[in-house]
């Protein structure tokens, strides 16, 4: 039950980044958004999940994603920050969906 | 002997492998590369002769029967193409070595080519029809590499042609392999000749259909052959000669085997395929007839001549099929050679087009009487062995009471024949012509001793064709009824 | 003995893989373990840190008040009519410069809705840091230098003698220096 | 409570696709990206604990390393094209 | 007989070979086995005579029912006597008629020696196949000496003429014969004409078979490429082109005719062929100027007089052909000789221009005369015994029409004694009458020629040099090449040396003989007319044949032909219209321009060189074709279950996804696109019960990402919009069909499951004979490694040639690859480098875990290679190319291979120990402490496997690696 | 196969063939991976689908085929690795032509004009031309 709480209240949390990711004005603000997807909102649906499994082996597979998850996404999302911010007043920004094809 | 079977697969791959390893040393490479394909040679005749006197060979990678596991099915049809096809592998390969500048090959060309020798005798030799995916994609992957070696600019621009065409071949066979085990759960051929007879015949047909479709680009029969003569030409003349020669052959011995083994005679798209065989037959030579680019000329008859085959399958008769695989024969060792031949008027005069090249025939006439055996062979000229091809399909034909396509393949051979005296009309006989006078050759038998002997060797294996075509042909016979017997190749592979 | 404790690591996250400590998981995760860092050994510069487990606690408990309470912070905003956000770019400068520090700092600054990294200078000795809600700058200095304490404390950094990155900065660059707000 | 939970995370990736589509830039995308990567993680675990079937908690431990590999290059040469 | 062709073919083939260093000598050599057969048909004639067919066998390819069957009966005899005591003659001559120092005359002999060989070949045949064969050397030989003097444009053109008319009947025939043969249930010769077939095949079958005769024999319509064939040096027309391989057509029909004459295609077809060859054969030949080209279209003339005779088919018609064969060949060759005679020794053969001949050319005008007298039917020439019994035949016979044949041959034989006057007058009386005061010019000139006097010094030139007037194509070459030899005239020219009209002379006394003492050939005549045929009275050939109706004609004939030449001024004109006529050559031309064009727009319709067309014709055939076949038979399965709703968020972002690949304009932003539809895939598996196949995508879906971004960060970064609207219709209505024909075949197929699926014994047989849990990584390295031991071939080969092309011209010597030189330091960014260098050795940990554990749950050596391979994705990140190669201790092409050679060993080993290929075994251990630990092979394999994936990420930054900056375009 | 899942590949199909008539080279090889991805859907579809096939989870009478499985992966492999050999013929084109177009054949351009018996039709028009003064 506990587990199944935690797990809802992370799905909450990715919902909300995504609805913040699909709100905010701008890309900046649209990368924070989506770090409450990355932090909170998935470290809660592991640990619910992980308090839902029984068998070890799956435990430690959930923890052990957790883990690397905490290691591997920040440098990542660091990079598109920056990314995002150099490339804010480049042409990079201009809406594409004017010259797609039809 | 079970033993020999894997071995054409499997020694060029451990043959690649320690080829890569060795990459630092060019000789090494070679000496690996030519002691796998002379290993191969003998291998593939050895399981020739036991074939053919006792019976096919199965045998099971890994130890796991059929239809769970993949069987590697030698029989004679299969025993035959591959006795050519590593002779053809291994005159090319020392002409490769023989050509100037081979050194300069890139240290992926031996392991490229020793891959595409597995992938060639793993489809001949796979009695699973996802392995023959698998080894069709060896072989094409290996193509794929040996046609853009060097990356110059006709290379890349061809090999998008060729590597997005095969590449749309191969989504397709994987798409019609999930048909296939969708409706009868198995991918083992001779599992699947059972099974698909039971399938109602919409789906059935479809499969044969579909099948078709897919091995016929590789075929390049029409209207799926149009990628051939634009990417064919651009590659180096040994690797043209090799996938002139074996690469849309192994499309053909993928259409013969999968419609003659898999589906029961009444799903047998005899009238589709010959139709498509005539547009085959014409639409390649008149593209033979249009070009003034040897390898191109030589390029179109290829296709041309891949419609005789489809013709005589579509016969479905044992003489047709035995015909058809006397062709097979005939037809890799002549157009392999033919190229092998491109390539060293190439290299004598510098040019392959014929408006720009000229009066061969007194400065390399060797050359010339190469060329005039093998071209006449190709146009079915008597008694060379593509009479006895052409004779066998035309004689089967009017066995068969198909007279409208068998006169248009009579027409065609004319035509062949025409476009092989443009090529020994403009270059061996017209004088040359003075803007492009290339340097003389450095000898009178027309280019470096490497590449001349093992050209010489193929087309005197063409003549063997001609004069053991008897043997050859009862052979092909013998073949033909294995192909036309389901059953037996059932109970061979399964067990009674 | 740096590498003993990479390899003790690295065995955790064999036995955290496998989900057994069983003594054949253990002997083969130190065997497996140490072939790696033979194969490719770790390099003398970079690696050298000793974590204080009750700095990382400490660190780990911030790392949690920061999540929480920037989350409750962002999902305010994110669920107003109109979303007023004051965004604003701050250059903060090392006391103690080291790249372990950065990194650590970086990673939590990343993981807090409301903050994220825009650039690191090349000595490593200042980062820009971008605020979604920056009503308060001398807040944001303050959490950012709590920050960097918490850090340095955390991996027992010891600035380093050898290194580029003990100088001080010759001068910010030049786009990012300064808070800005739309 | 599982059904929300993935009720949810499937709302989550509704959004995250519009955003996707929508772009403008390409670092929205990437952000979109991203999170159609974490709604996956999180459908797996919920899956997993739901189900009691651990086979893809491996995918997940790939995932939690590969994804942001996959995004990290991808920020490196958005960023690349614009110097 | 057989011994004899070989012959034949091995001094052919050798003379080609070896000759040029015999000079001359060659054609001598080339005689011997010319002589040798004549001779030893000699010795055979006494048996031939008595009725005995001497028969020979050797098998070739017995399933077609195809071997070499010979038969020397009477008319074999009759051939191979013509054929080889010409062919000795013409060696003879032309040992001297070439100069000494001439090339290529080595080929020229064996050349003419293989044709003989040929000819002697078909003769012989008793088996139609084998004279199709040789029917087919022929045309190949005769096609090489008409090319002879291969630098000019005219004798090549000649040359294809003659070939592909005559291959054209030949293949004709072939169709012919095998129709025929199939209809009579043998190729043997002697068979075909037993059984004699009837039907309709047989009807068309005989029509191919004529078709195949008239081409080879000139016949109208297809007599043109005779004239051109003039084209070949003197010698070579001489045998080939009037004594021997023009008469193969009328051979076969003599053959056939016996059995098949009153099959109702055969007269009609023959006679109007014949009738029409034979007078407008002799109309053309009265025209011409060319001595050469005269007696070219005489023989066209004789050839469908010979048509005539021997297609009728009677008794009596076929024996006046056989006398008119022997003869022709006589006279014929005889006369083409002697212009060979005049145009070496004086340099011309135009009679416009010959010189007047001394009395030293006395004993060559005297063959000439004897041979004309046989040509023009004057009594006591072979051709009066010929005219005489032809004229009996004909008056006889009893079939439709044959007054009207009757009516032809007179008329033909009168131009025919109108052209030899013309010759005789031509080359000897009438120079001779100039030189004596008279130079006026023939009336009726048309002649245009610039350069009169200006001959080639050539003497197998058959025309003049090149008139400006008609030269339709300007190259160089055409026209450059011959102006070196230039000669004039002689206008004394020396007489030949006895040596030189021996041949001639020879050949012309066989005619006499024949022609005073006809009765020596009653024999053979005799058995030639049983053959195929039955007993027959006996044949009297007689010079005098009494008081008749063919006196008559024959008085007739001469009168009529002298009055033709005497009134030749006024007559020549109005025959104008003769060379009016359509010919053959006409159709031949128009025939060839209509396949040069045919071809090139056909090929440049279906060959556009675009690759979008091609893979649109392919798509397009491969949706419609199966589908077509599908709805012949369907049978619809009814609709399947819309399918659970947690798969529906995973097809919309899926297919979503995929739609924003294809309407993006940036590559970039594809490539987001692309890999957000390959993590949907992942998901789908996850759903299907496929964890092996989530990882994996998911995996591989990142390294590809990673790839695709590296080399399309080189590209543009937009598609520039350059499609046509109706191009975009075409390319959505491809590819609505192929999701259409997706869709219907999914159903259909998915509708229709029979029976078990195999796989049921792979899961029973995974834990106790696979030795693993995971049951598709068992399938993987198990029960089916073969197909993955092919698949990371496919991945080695694939990165070798990745590397190859990406740094194409930027190797060293041996290949390895080498830092580009202006190496650019990549930007290090301090939290991505320390972070990097946390989790490198963790990412290789987690790797090598997937690997081992593999077997028992999802993973294994592929998505263990992936992670490890992310790991280096991870450094590249942190600092580009260099830190990728600083670090990894190992060169990716030693990983590649060690893999690959891991796992082919792997496969290969159980071969040595007498197991089979990749079979798999497994060893327990009980160690200390762990405890039994199994050792499986498969896992080396696995190892093999992982090995490659990594190198193979290896070689992937090795190839796109490097800074954009670095490479330098073009 | 369900409904949803035959929808899902025909539409991968339709997309990956529109994409693969273009002429840039990403393009087309976007598009084959669509296609690819839509052929391992039609594998993954063409048998049972149900429980991970490991053995000693549970449900072995709930499992998936395992078969399609393992030969979509093979399918996936080899993919990825031609995938990277057309990547490198982008970049090659890129290296060496600044684009990644698929150009047309040069050798096929003009064959449609071209005058291929020209010098077979002249030299023998003036045979018989010469033929007609005679
Ligand atoms: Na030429
Ligand atoms: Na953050």
């Amino acid at each position: 039950m506990t587990g199944e709480l935690l797990a809802l209240i992370g799905a909450a949390l990715v919902l909300l980044s995504a609805v913040g990711v699909v709100r905010l004005s701008d890309v900046l603000a649209r990368l924070h958004a989506l770090a409450k997807a990355s932090t909170l909102g998935i470290l809660l649906l592991l640990a619910g999940a992980a308090i839902n499994l029984h068998d070890l082996n799956d435990i430690t597979s959930v923890v052990l994603a957790g883990v690397l998850h905490l290691l591997a996404s920040p440098p990542a999302s660091n990079m598109i920050s920056r990314a995002a911010y150099l490339a804010a007043d480049h042409d990079d920004m201009t809406d594409e969906r004017a010259d797609a094809e039809p | 002997m079970s033993w020999l079977v894997p071995l054409p697969i499997v020694l060029p791959l451990v043959g690649a492998a320690v080829s890569v390893l060795v990459g630092r040393s060019r000789s090494a490479q070679r000496v690996v590369g030519i002691s796998v394909l002379a290993t191969l040679v003998v291998v593939a005749v050895a399981l020739l002769v036991e074939v053919d006197t006792n019976g096919t060979v199965v045998t099971e990678a890994g130890g796991w029967a059929g239809p769970m596991g993949i069987t590697l099915v030698a029989d004679r049809f299969a025993a035959i193409l591959l006795v050519v096809a590593e002779l053809t592998l291994f005159a090319v390969l020392v002409y490769a070595i023989g050509e100037p500048g081979a050194e300069r090959n890139h240290v992926g060309f031996q392991s490229a080519y020793l891959v595409l020798a597995a992938g060639v005798a793993a489809s001949f030799l796979t009695g699973d029809l996802f392995n023959l995916f698998v080894a069709f994609e060896m072989m094409l992957t290996a193509s794929y590499v040996l046609l853009t070696l060097g990356g110059r600019h006709d290379q890349v621009r061809s090999g998008m042609t060729y590597v997005v065409i095969s590449l749309i071949a191969s989504t397709l066979f994987v798409t019609a392999l999930a048909f296939v085990y969708s409706t009868t759960g198995t991918v083992n051929m001779a599992d699947l000749a059972g099974r698909l007879e039971e399938l109602p015949p919409g789906i059935r047909s479809a499969l044969a259909v579909l099948l078709l479709v897919v091995f016929g680009i590789k075929a390049a029969i029409f209207p799926l052959f149009f990628w051939l003569p634009d990417s064919y030409p651009t590659a180096p003349s040994p690797i043209t000669a090799v996938f002139a020669g074996l690469l849309t052959k192994v499309g053909v011995y993928a259409i013969v085997r999968t419609q003659l083994l898999l589906f029961p005679e009444e799903t047998r798209p005899a009238t589709l395929l010959l139709v498509l065989a005539a547009c085959t037959m014409v639409v390649g030579v008149l593209g033979a007839i249009a070009q003034d680019d040897i390898r191109r000329i030589l390029s179109f008859t290829i296709v041309s001549q891949i419609g005789y085959m489809i013709m005589g399958l579509g016969f479905f008769t044992v003489a047709a099929v035995a015909a058809v695989v006397f062709s097979i024969v005939h037809h890799i060792v002549v157009k392999t050679a033919l190229f092998m031949i491109g390539g060293l008027v190439d290299h004598a005069a510098g040019s392959s087009r014929l408006s720009r090249i000229g009066g061969m025939v007194r400065t390399t006439p060797f050359l010339a009487t190469l060329f005039l055996v093998s071209a006449l062979s190709l146009a079915g000229i008597p008694p060379l062995s593509g009479f006895v091809s052409k004779f066998a399909l035309i004689d089967a034909g009017f066995a068969d009471r198909q007279y409208a396509v068998v006169a248009t393949s009579i027409v065609v051979s004319l035509l062949t024949l025409f476009a092989m005296t443009r090529i020994w009309m403009g270059a061996f006989w017209s004088p040359p012509e003075e803007a492009t006078v290339a340097p003389p050759p450095p000898n009178r038998s027309g280019g470096p001793v490497l590449m001349v002997v093992p050209t010489t060797v193929l087309v005197l294996c063409s003549l063997g064709v001609a004069a053991a075509a008897g043997p050859i042909y009862a052979l092909s016979e013998r073949a033909a009824e294995d192909l036309m017997d389901r059953h037996a190749y059932v109970a061979e592979v399964l067990g009674p | 003995m740096r590498w003993l404790g990479r390899l003790v690591l690295l065995v955790i996250l064999w036995l955290l893989a496998w989900g057994e400590g069983t003594i054949g998981n253990v002997v083969s995760g130190v065997l497996v373990g140490a072939a790696l860092l033979v194969a490719f050994p770790l390099t003398t510069r970079v690696d050298r840190f000793r974590l204080d487990l009750v700095a990382v606690a400490q660190l780990v408990g911030h790392v949690l008040v920061q999540l929480v309470s920037s989350n409750v912070q962002m999902t305010r905003e994110i669920l107003r009519r109109r979303p007023a956000v004051c965004p604003g770019v701050l250059a903060h400068r090392l006391r103690v410069p080291s790249e372990h520090v950065v990194t650590l700092m970086t990673s939590v600054i990343a993981l807090s809705p409301g903050t994220m990294t825009i650039d690191v200078s090349d000595e490593s000795d200042t980062i820009y840091v971008h605020f979604l809600f920056l009503y308060d700058e001398a807040a944001a200095r303050r959490s950012l230098e709590r920050l960097e304490r918490l850090a340095a404390r955390a991996i027992n950094v010891q600035p380093e003698a050898d290194s580029s990155s003990g100088a001080p900065p010759s001068s910010a660059p030049a786009p990012l220096d300064s808070p800005e707000a739309t | 409570m599982t059904a929300a939970t993935m009720a949810m995370l499937t709302a989550a990736a509704a959004l995250f696709t519009y955003r996707l589509c929508a772009g403008p830039s390409l670092a929205d995308r990437v952000t979109a990206l991203n999170g159609l990567v974490l709604v996956g993680m999180g459908g797996i675990a919920t899956h997993a604990a739901h189900t009691g079937v651990g086979a893809y908690l491996p995918t997940l431990v790939a995932i939690s390393l590969v994804g942001p590999i996959g995004n990290g290059m991808i920020a490196r040469f958005i960023e690349e094209r614009q110097t | 007989m057989i011994l004899l062709l070989a012959a034949f073919a091995v001094v052919g083939l050798a003379l080609v070979a070896f000759g040029a260093r015999l000079g001359r000598r060659a054609f001598l050599v080339g005689a011997l086995p010319m002589a040798a057969t004549a001779a030893w048909v000699a010795t055979r004639l006494p048996d031939v005579t008595d009725g005995t067919t001497r028969h020979e066998s050797v098998g070739w390819v017995g399933g077609l029912g195809l071997a070499v069957d010979l038969h020397l009966d009477g008319f074999a005899t009759t051939m191979t006597l013509i054929v080889t005591v010409v062919g000795v003659a013409v060696l003879l001559y032309a040992s001297r008629y070439f100069a000494p120092d001439a090339r290529d005359l080595g080929r020229l002999a064996g050349l003419l020696v293989l044709f003989a060989g040929s000819m002697v070949g078909l003769v012989l045949a008793d088996h139609v196949i084998v004279l199709y064969a040789c029917w087919e050397l022929t045309s190949i030989t005769s096609f090489l000496l008409i090319g002879n003097r291969h630098d000019q444009a005219r004798a090549r053109a000649a040359a294809l003429h003659a070939l592909l008319v005559t291959g054209a009947g030949g293949l004709a025939l072939l169709g012919g014969l095998v129709l025929l043969g199939q209809a009579a249930g043998t190729y043997r010769l002697e068979g075909i004409l037993a059984a004699a077939p009837s039907g309709t095949a047989v009807t068309v079958a005989l029509v191919l078979v004529l078709v195949g005769a008239c081409t080879k024999s000139a016949q109208y319509p297809f007599h043109a490429w005779l004239p051109g064939a003039m084209a070949a040096p003197t010698p070579v027309s001489a045998y080939l082109h009037s004594a021997t391989m023009v008469k193969a057509g009328v051979f076969l029909v003599a053959r056939l005719a016996p059995v098949f004459a009153t099959q109702a295609p055969w007269r009609p077809v023959v006679l109007a062929a014949g009738c029409a060859t034979l007078v407008f054969g002799g109309l053309r030949a009265l025209r011409q100027h060319d001595l050469k080209l005269l007696l070219a279209f005489g023989t066209v003339s004789q050839l469908g007089l010979m048509m005539v005779l021997f297609g009728a088919g009677t008794p009596a018609t076929t024996t006046a052909g056989w006398v008119l064969l022997i003869a022709h060949a006589a006279f014929k060759c005889t006369l083409f000789m002697v212009v060979g005679v005049i145009d070496h020794q004086s340099g011309t053969r135009d009679i416009r221009k010959l010189p007047a001949l001394r009395d030293g050319w006395r004993p060559l005008e005297l063959v000439a005369l004897l041979a004309l007298v046989s040509m023009a039917g004057i009594p006591l020439g072979a051709g009066f015994v010929a005219k005489e019994l032809s004229y009996e035949a004909l008056d006889e016979a009893t079939f439709l029409g044959h007054e009207v044949v009757l009516v032809a041959a007179i008329v033909g034989s009168m131009l025919t004694v109108a052209y030899a006057t013309r010759f005789y007058t031509g080359a000897f009386a009438g120079p001779r009458r100039r030189a004596a005061g008279e130079p006026a010019p023939l009336p009726g000139e048309t002649h245009r020629d610039p350069s009169p006097t200006t001959e080639l010094s050539d003497p197998t030139l058959p025309i003049e040099p090149v008139d400006p007037v008609v030269v339709v194509k300007p190259r160089a070459h055409a026209l450059t090449n011959t102006t070196a030899e230039v000669a004039v005239v002689d206008p004394d020219p020396a007489p030949p040396a006895p040596s030189f009209v021996a041949p001639a002379a020879a050949l012309a006394l066989v005619g006499v003989v024949l022609g005073v003492v006809p009765g020596l050939g009653d024999k053979l005549a005799t058995v030639s007319l049983e053959d195929f045929r039955g007993s027959v009275p006996a044949v009297h050939l007689a010079v005098w044949h009494g008081f008749g109706a063919p006196l008559l004609y024959s008085a007739l004939t001469l009168a009529g032909g002298f009055a033709i030449w005497a009134a030749d001024r006024r007559v020549r004109p109005r025959l104008a219209w003769a060379s009016k006529v359509p010919s053959g050559a006409e159709v031949y031309l128009a025939a060839l321009r209509a396949l040069g064009i045919v071809s090139t727009r056909v090929t440049g319709f279906v060959q556009n060189g675009s690759l979008p067309v091609y893979a649109g014709v392919i798509a397009a055939t491969a949706a419609a074709l199966p589908v077509a076949a599908l709805l012949a038979g369907w049978d619809w399965p009814g609709w399947p279950r819309l399918g659970p709703k947690r798969e529906a968020p995973v097809v919309i972002v899926l297919l979503t996804a995929a739609l924003g690949a294809a309407l993006v304009r940036k590559r970039f932003s594809a490539a987001i696109f692309l890999g957000v539809v390959g993590y949907a895939m992942a998901g789908l598996f996850v759903l299907s019960g496929a964890p092996d196949l989530a990882l994996t995508q998911a995996a591989v879906e990142t390294l590809s990402t990673v790839v695709f971004v590296l080399v399309l960060r080189n590209l543009p970064e937009r598609f520039e919009r350059q499609s046509t609207p109706g191009r975009r219709i075409g390319r959505l209505l491809i590819a609505a069909g192929v999701a259409a024909a997706v869709f219907v075949l999914a159903l259909t197929s998915a509708g229709v499951r029979l029976g078990n699926p195999v796989s049921e014994e792979m899961v029973d047989r995974a834990v106790p004979d696979g030795h693993g849990r995971n049951v598709v990584n068992v399938i993987l390295v198990d029960f089916r490694g073969f197909d993955t031991a092919a698949e990371i071939t496919v991945l080695t080969v694939a990165s070798i040639g990745a590397v190859a092309l990406a740094r194409a011209g930027r190797r060293r010597r041996d290949g390895e690859p080498v830092p580009a030189a202006n190496t650019e330091e990549v930007r290090r960014l301090v939290f991505v480098d320390v972070s990097v260098r946390v989790v490198f050795h963790a990412v290789l940990m987690l790797s090598l875990w997937l690997l081992f554990a593999g077997h028992n749950q999802p993973g294994g050596g592929f998505v263990g290679g992936l992670l490890a391979g992310s790991a280096i994705a991870l450094r590249y990140v942190a600092g580009g190319i260099d830190e990728v190669r600083g670090r990894a201790r190992f060169r990716p092409w030693t990983v590649l291979g060690t893999g690959l050679l891991l796992s082919s060993s792997t496969v290969a080993a159980p071969l040595l120990f007498g197991g089979a290929v990749l079979e798999s075994a497994v060893a327990s251990l009980d160690l200390p402490l762990v405890g039994e630990v199994d050792v499986n092979s498969a896992l080396a394999f696995d190892v093999g496997v992982y090995l490659v994936v990594i190198g193979m990420v290896l070689m992937a930054f090795e190839a796109f690696g490097e800074e954009p900056k670095e490479v330098a375009p073009r | 196969m369900t409904l949803m899942l035959a929808t899902a590949a025909a539409g991968l199909f339709g997309v990956g063939t529109y994409l693969l008539l273009q002429r840039k080279l990403s393009r087309i090889i976007i598009g084959l991976s669509l296609l690819t991805h839509g052929a391992n859907i039609l594998l993954i579809t063409s048998s049972r689908r149900g429980d991970a096939p490991i053995i000693g989870a549970g449900g072995e009478e709930r499992f998936a085929d395992p078969l399609p499985q393992a030969l979509a992966l093979t399918a996936i492999v080899i993919n990825f690795g031609v995938a990277m050999l057309l990547l490198a013929l982008a970049y090659r084109s890129w290296i060496l032509t600044h684009d990644d177009e698929v150009q047309d054949d040069v050798g096929d351009r003009g064959i449609a004009k071209s005058d291929v018996v020209h010098d077979e039709v002249a030299d023998q028009q003036q045979v018989i031309a010469r033929e007609e003064t005679s």
